[in-house]
């Protein structure tokens, strides 16, 4: 064998652009999935659908949103989401309406699950005065606050400590609500998350901070950025900690229920890691060389809408065609929501000055 | 009026508004029971409680994070920042998260937070401990930035600001907060903020300083009237939203400038007034502003060196005689 | 001559310095194996290996610590911001240790780091992607900043850069990486750090402007050049040091200026130029200096409202037929 | 039992402020000291000698400045290292002389066990020209870059990443060197600590980060402000990690030399937690509630000092006047210091502009 040349230091682990060791650095591996029915969950039939759609709204709105964009209907950034619906879905069904959510940039799915309609989605997307963020915001900033999602945010890692926030404002109102911060496996890399997690453990806030961790980072797979395994994080705070299977939906719904109650009941926080995967891009600019095709393709056969609808068929809990109207109507909802988003007008340029301060007649420095 | 120390007035104001509104709340490093590495929260601890007076661990991003999220969520935060030099590691949720959610949200969520804390020097701490930081965030869209000189106008503005929906930075000063001054007894006693007040009138040269400069500047107008000189000392008190008009005014009157100011010079607050003045006062100018600033160096420990390094009286007094053409 | 895209030029300016000194290696996010998030690195990873382009996490505090302890044990990096919004994060690192550590410890430690990416807006990508941050840094005792406009001007002076001594900020842009413009092949191009440009000639008035802005002040002056308006366009290309002579020498040629600045308003690059011009040349004017600049509002996402908010010609060609009386 | 009323809500842990409570939260638990002798730890006796001549040094140095400054003879903060010596001098023993070394604030042991002399110390103190930084750092920035003592520095965490890169430089010059940092219990919050461990342990980083756990941070005790047992954050990122007994030398010399030999041999970084107390208030102004004067005794009893005089004597390694002739030495040394100090000149106005750049005519903005 060779001996190590001195030119081999190296710092970053590598991957995809490792000339000498050539595989690709995989992205995340899933644990097991639930084996509970829907019954074992709790789950009525009307539930399981309206999750069926939720999911397969957010498919469809995103798939029609990137259409959009390569028409150049808008511009800026577009994180898709694709992939990852049922950690969305499950959550918000796991939760109280009353609970509070925050995620990151990738947001859509969240915001569809959280009351904004495709309509008002589409317009942000647009940059429309009809828009959910009124076309400031953006495909980051959606944000529905009287359903209390409280928006995407770009910067990564930013809104983890805001979070602690939800769940201190929860504990000094002792509402007994809960809230919930979602961001990714890049995210794990920031400080906010470490002093976050001090502060909620150490001030027992009643808040869940969970990991999607779809195994890369733009162009970087997890264990190249990060190390360990991301849960065991959680250990180094006492915190309590768990690992979900983030492509069934089933899966998702259990533990995070389990998760809000406990919380709930002990105003403890939790640490989730959810391990998902995301089928596009990064954004719209990804040549995507990080990853192999085989391995998008490997989760694509187990996608958790297509899961889920495979359930509903094999358990007889719905029909092809009562499925079929389902899509039908969502497909038209988010064609619909395309023409509203078009023909909505933009903001007046009056609008720049508006919604930077909540008096009526702020202060602008020229 | 009572006579109350700088401290005391910020405390009083606290004191007054979290007794008045159950959802402000207090926390920072050292504010609970320890009461206040200066002692400006102190006895709140006893008074409020656990729940609202509340000890952080040293994680400034973290705990900012926290407060805005609160804010966001209906509370009305005051975060305490040990000094506005740490609050540097929390730049970006103040830059980026309180000032922008309202406005990235299309207003749908406001941010009533207070950051505070003492800001710029404390005598000799050295170089990371002494940097001016109210230009810096004055300069960012959705940020109020206050930073008086006086007990009195601290209590009035304190008020104000924790009572404003918006995000607010409050800044004070370790070297002032023992010092003492009138404090009005009015019940709720509130100065609004973006008024800026004539401290002393005078028709030779117009004066603008504001915080711990305020005194450097009441001490060379002292000297300067000896003289014959008169000052007219404006302090701005809150550095944004800047009382712009009452400046120009008195530049009408006197026609001459100096501007003193604890930041270092590229983009202070004395640029931006030094600019402001030429734009709306052209005509009435007979002599180029001047500023007195901190030179573009670090805080240095030795006092000799402080000492060169700090804005004295007679720069701001050299200022003067050189655009009244006294030199 | 060669025509280069300006990620281009940063690239050759790069990779020359890294060949030319084995001390110089360059980190961030997405650098090496992605080749960059806009491809300034491209090639650099095969050319210089694992050891030298280095991946980083997304921990823009920690890598830029890093950075800095490595300059200060004599090695050069080249720190990469996938954006400078996104480096407020590191701050801490920046304005209280690269710029201060030489200062605290008497001399004994320098520390040669250059902090670059792309800075300010870059289209609709919304409030917390879209700030100006060279007058900020450029406000810290310490730091050299530079924000060229133009790929020649990049690659001269990030060479310069990378040879400096000193913590150096570079900026650049988004929506100028694609740009192309002559940039010289001599060998070992050069151009010092804080010599700025007249890129233009004119005598009705003094045109300011760099980095982006550049290309706005150059389309109103093409326009208003139609008008019978001679503009001359100084590009400062490094914000600090600041080359005040050379616009002060055009101000007495021209006796009115224009300033155009793609930061927000109060305290930036415009207000100290404006400051100083008032205070150099103060007899020289004819009219007050005028600034364009971003409004004091948020960067918003609607491609309506971003149009309104980004500095336009039209609005420099109003500042300038302001300052020329032709209004 | 009274039911909780709903006052009762409350975040930070509470100590001696607590009405209800009472009990002061104690600062930490020590770990034992090791039982080996100087001989199992290859140590000579002029070794030992050495060390108690250097941590005997950085008392009298200290107790000598504190009167000083009580004296008026300089401001500013002064952070005093008194009762932690035996952490310093233990592991400056232990590394090698090449190996970088940085602090916080409490720096004046470092510096002292890194060559800077008492004199340029004192001076240091007193801002004069003759000091080791010249006067321009003051208590907080004592610095000796020839022997790689690399600082101390004021921002709490601050100097955590830059140790990694230091550590980085090292593996990059395969230099063989490695790099120690030491920060205090309050440090452990910040979120430069976590980016640091995951870069440091993602890049197989020659370093060590040692957390100098001396119970409190300014007035709150460790377990006010951070949750868990402090060593155990290492487990989150898979590091190598060890408790050490800060209070006794040996214990702190054998691990240490343990540690640095594994960081040489392997490069990869360890996660150090040393016990150790501060005898002092944080700085000259702090009245100290926080803790009970029973507390200090039970550290001040076993005092590194005093125990390394006693394992001397009781070993017979030296005779009472042999010690008491290094110890006058150390006390003139000090005594010379004041006097060197207190005569030097203070720098020249110039000067303050002198060291902000490294070229000889730099710009300066006015
Ligand atoms: C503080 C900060 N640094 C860098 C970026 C640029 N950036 C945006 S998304 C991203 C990758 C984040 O990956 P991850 O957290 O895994 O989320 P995912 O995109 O996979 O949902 C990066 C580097 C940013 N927005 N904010
Ligand atoms: C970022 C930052 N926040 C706050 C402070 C103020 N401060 C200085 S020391 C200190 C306590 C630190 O305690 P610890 O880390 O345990 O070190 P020790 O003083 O015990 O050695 C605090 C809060 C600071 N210097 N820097
Ligand atoms: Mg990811
Ligand atoms: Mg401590």
């Amino acid at each position: 064998m060779a001996k190590k040349k001195k030119e081999e230091i190296r710092f970053a682990p590598t991957g995809i652009g490792d000339v000498n060791e050539g595989a690709v650095q995989k992205g995340v591996d899933l644990p097991d999935a639930t084996d509970k029915t829907h019954k074992d969950l709790g789950l009525s039939e009307e539930q399981l659908l309206a999750m069926f759609e939720q999911m397969y709204l957010q498919r469809r709105f995103e798939e029609r949103s990137m259409q959009q964009y390569q028409k150049g209907k808008f511009g800026g950034f577009l994180h898709l989401y694709i992939g990852q619906e049922a950690i969305s879905t499950g959550t918000t069904f796991a939760l109280d309406d009353e609970d509070d959510i925050i995620t990151a940039y990738r947001d859509h799915g969240w915001g569809l699950c959280r009351g904004i309609s495709a309509k008002a989605g589409m317009a942000e997307l647009f940059g429309k005065a009809t828009g959910s963020s009124r076309g400031k915001g953006g495909s980051m900033h959606f944000a529905n606050a009287e359903k209390k999602f409280w928006g995407g945010y770009g910067i990564v890692g930013g809104h983890i400590p805001i979070n602690a926030g939800f769940a201190f404002a929860n504990k000094y109102n002792a509402n007994g609500n809960i809230s919930a911060c979602f961001f990714g496996d890049g995210a794990v890399d920031q400080g906010a998350l470490h002093e976050t997690l001090n502060l909620a453990q150490l001030w027992k806030l009643p808040a869940i901070f969970v990991v999607e961790n779809n195994g890369y980072s733009m162009g970087t797979a997890a264990a190249r950025h990060t190390v360990a395994e991301i849960v065991d994080r959680a250990k180094g705070y006492n915190m309590k900690s768990a690992v979900i299977n983030g492509m069934d939906l089933f899966s998702v719904y259990e533990k995070m229920k389990e998760i809000a109650d406990d919380v709930r009941e002990n105003s403890e926080p939790w640490f989730v890691e959810i391990r998902t995967y995301r089928y596009r891009g990064h954004s719209m600019s990804d040549p995507q060389k990080y990853r192999t095709k085989e391995e998008l393709e490997e989760y694509q056969k187990i996608d958790p809408i297509q899961r889920l609808k495979t359930y509903l068929l094999e358990n007889e809990l719905a029909k092809e065609d009562q499925l079929k109207e389902i899509e039908d109507k969502v497909e038209q909802e988010v064609l619909d929501a395309v023409e509203f988003a078009d023909e909505s007008p933009f903001p007046e340029e009056k609008e720049l000055y508006e919604d930077m301060f909540v008096e009526d007649d702020p202060y602008f420095h020229v | 009026m009572a006579e109350l120390q700088f401290r005391e007035a910020l405390k009083h104001a606290i004191d007054e508004e979290m007794d008045r509104d159950e959802r402000v709340f207090i926390m920072g490093e050292e504010v609970a029971e320890y009461n206040g590495a200066y002692k400006v929260t102190e006895g709140l601890l006893d008074k409020y409680g656990f729940k609202r007076v509340i000890d952080t661990p040293i994680s400034e991003l973290g705990f900012a994070g926290l407060g805005v999220g609160a804010a966001m969520r209906g509370l009305r935060p005051i975060v305490e920042f040990m000094t506005f030099n740490f609050a540097v590691l929390a730049a970006d949720q103040i830059i980026n998260h309180a000032t922008k959610v309202k406005y990235m949200t299309g207003g749908q969520i406001d941010c009533p937070i207070v950051f505070r804390g003492p800001n710029a020097s404390a005598g000799q701490l050295g170089a990371t401990h002494s940097v001016s930081y109210d230009s810096m965030y004055a300069h960012f869209p959705g940020l109020k930035v206050i930073y008086p000189s006086e007990p009195g106008d601290a209590k009035g503005l304190l008020k104000s600001a924790i009572r404003d929906d918006n995000p607010v930075i409050f800044m004070e000063s370790e070297q002032m907060y023992g010092m003492k001054g009138e404090v009005s007894d009015a019940e709720d006693f509130i100065i609004p903020i973006g008024k800026g007040k004539i401290k002393r009138e005078g028709s030779d040269v117009t004066v603008v300083a504001h915080g711990k400069m305020y005194h450097v500047a009441v001490q060379a107008a002292n000297q300067l009237a000896k003289d014959g000189i008169e000052c007219e000392i404006i302090d701005p008190r809150t550095v944004k939203p800047l009382d712009l008009p009452l400046i120009i005014e008195s530049i009408k009157k006197t026609n001459r400038c100096v501007l003193v100011d604890e930041a270092h010079p590229f983009g202070g607050l004395a640029a931006e007034i030094g600019f402001l003045i030429q734009r709306e006062a052209f005509d009435y100018l007979d002599a180029p502003v001047q500023r007195v600033c901190l030179p573009d160096v670090n805080a240095p420990f030795s006092k000799k060196l402080f000492d060169a390094w700090f804005p004295s009286p007679k720069q701001v007094i050299d200022a003067v005689n050189q655009v009244t053409y006294r030199t």
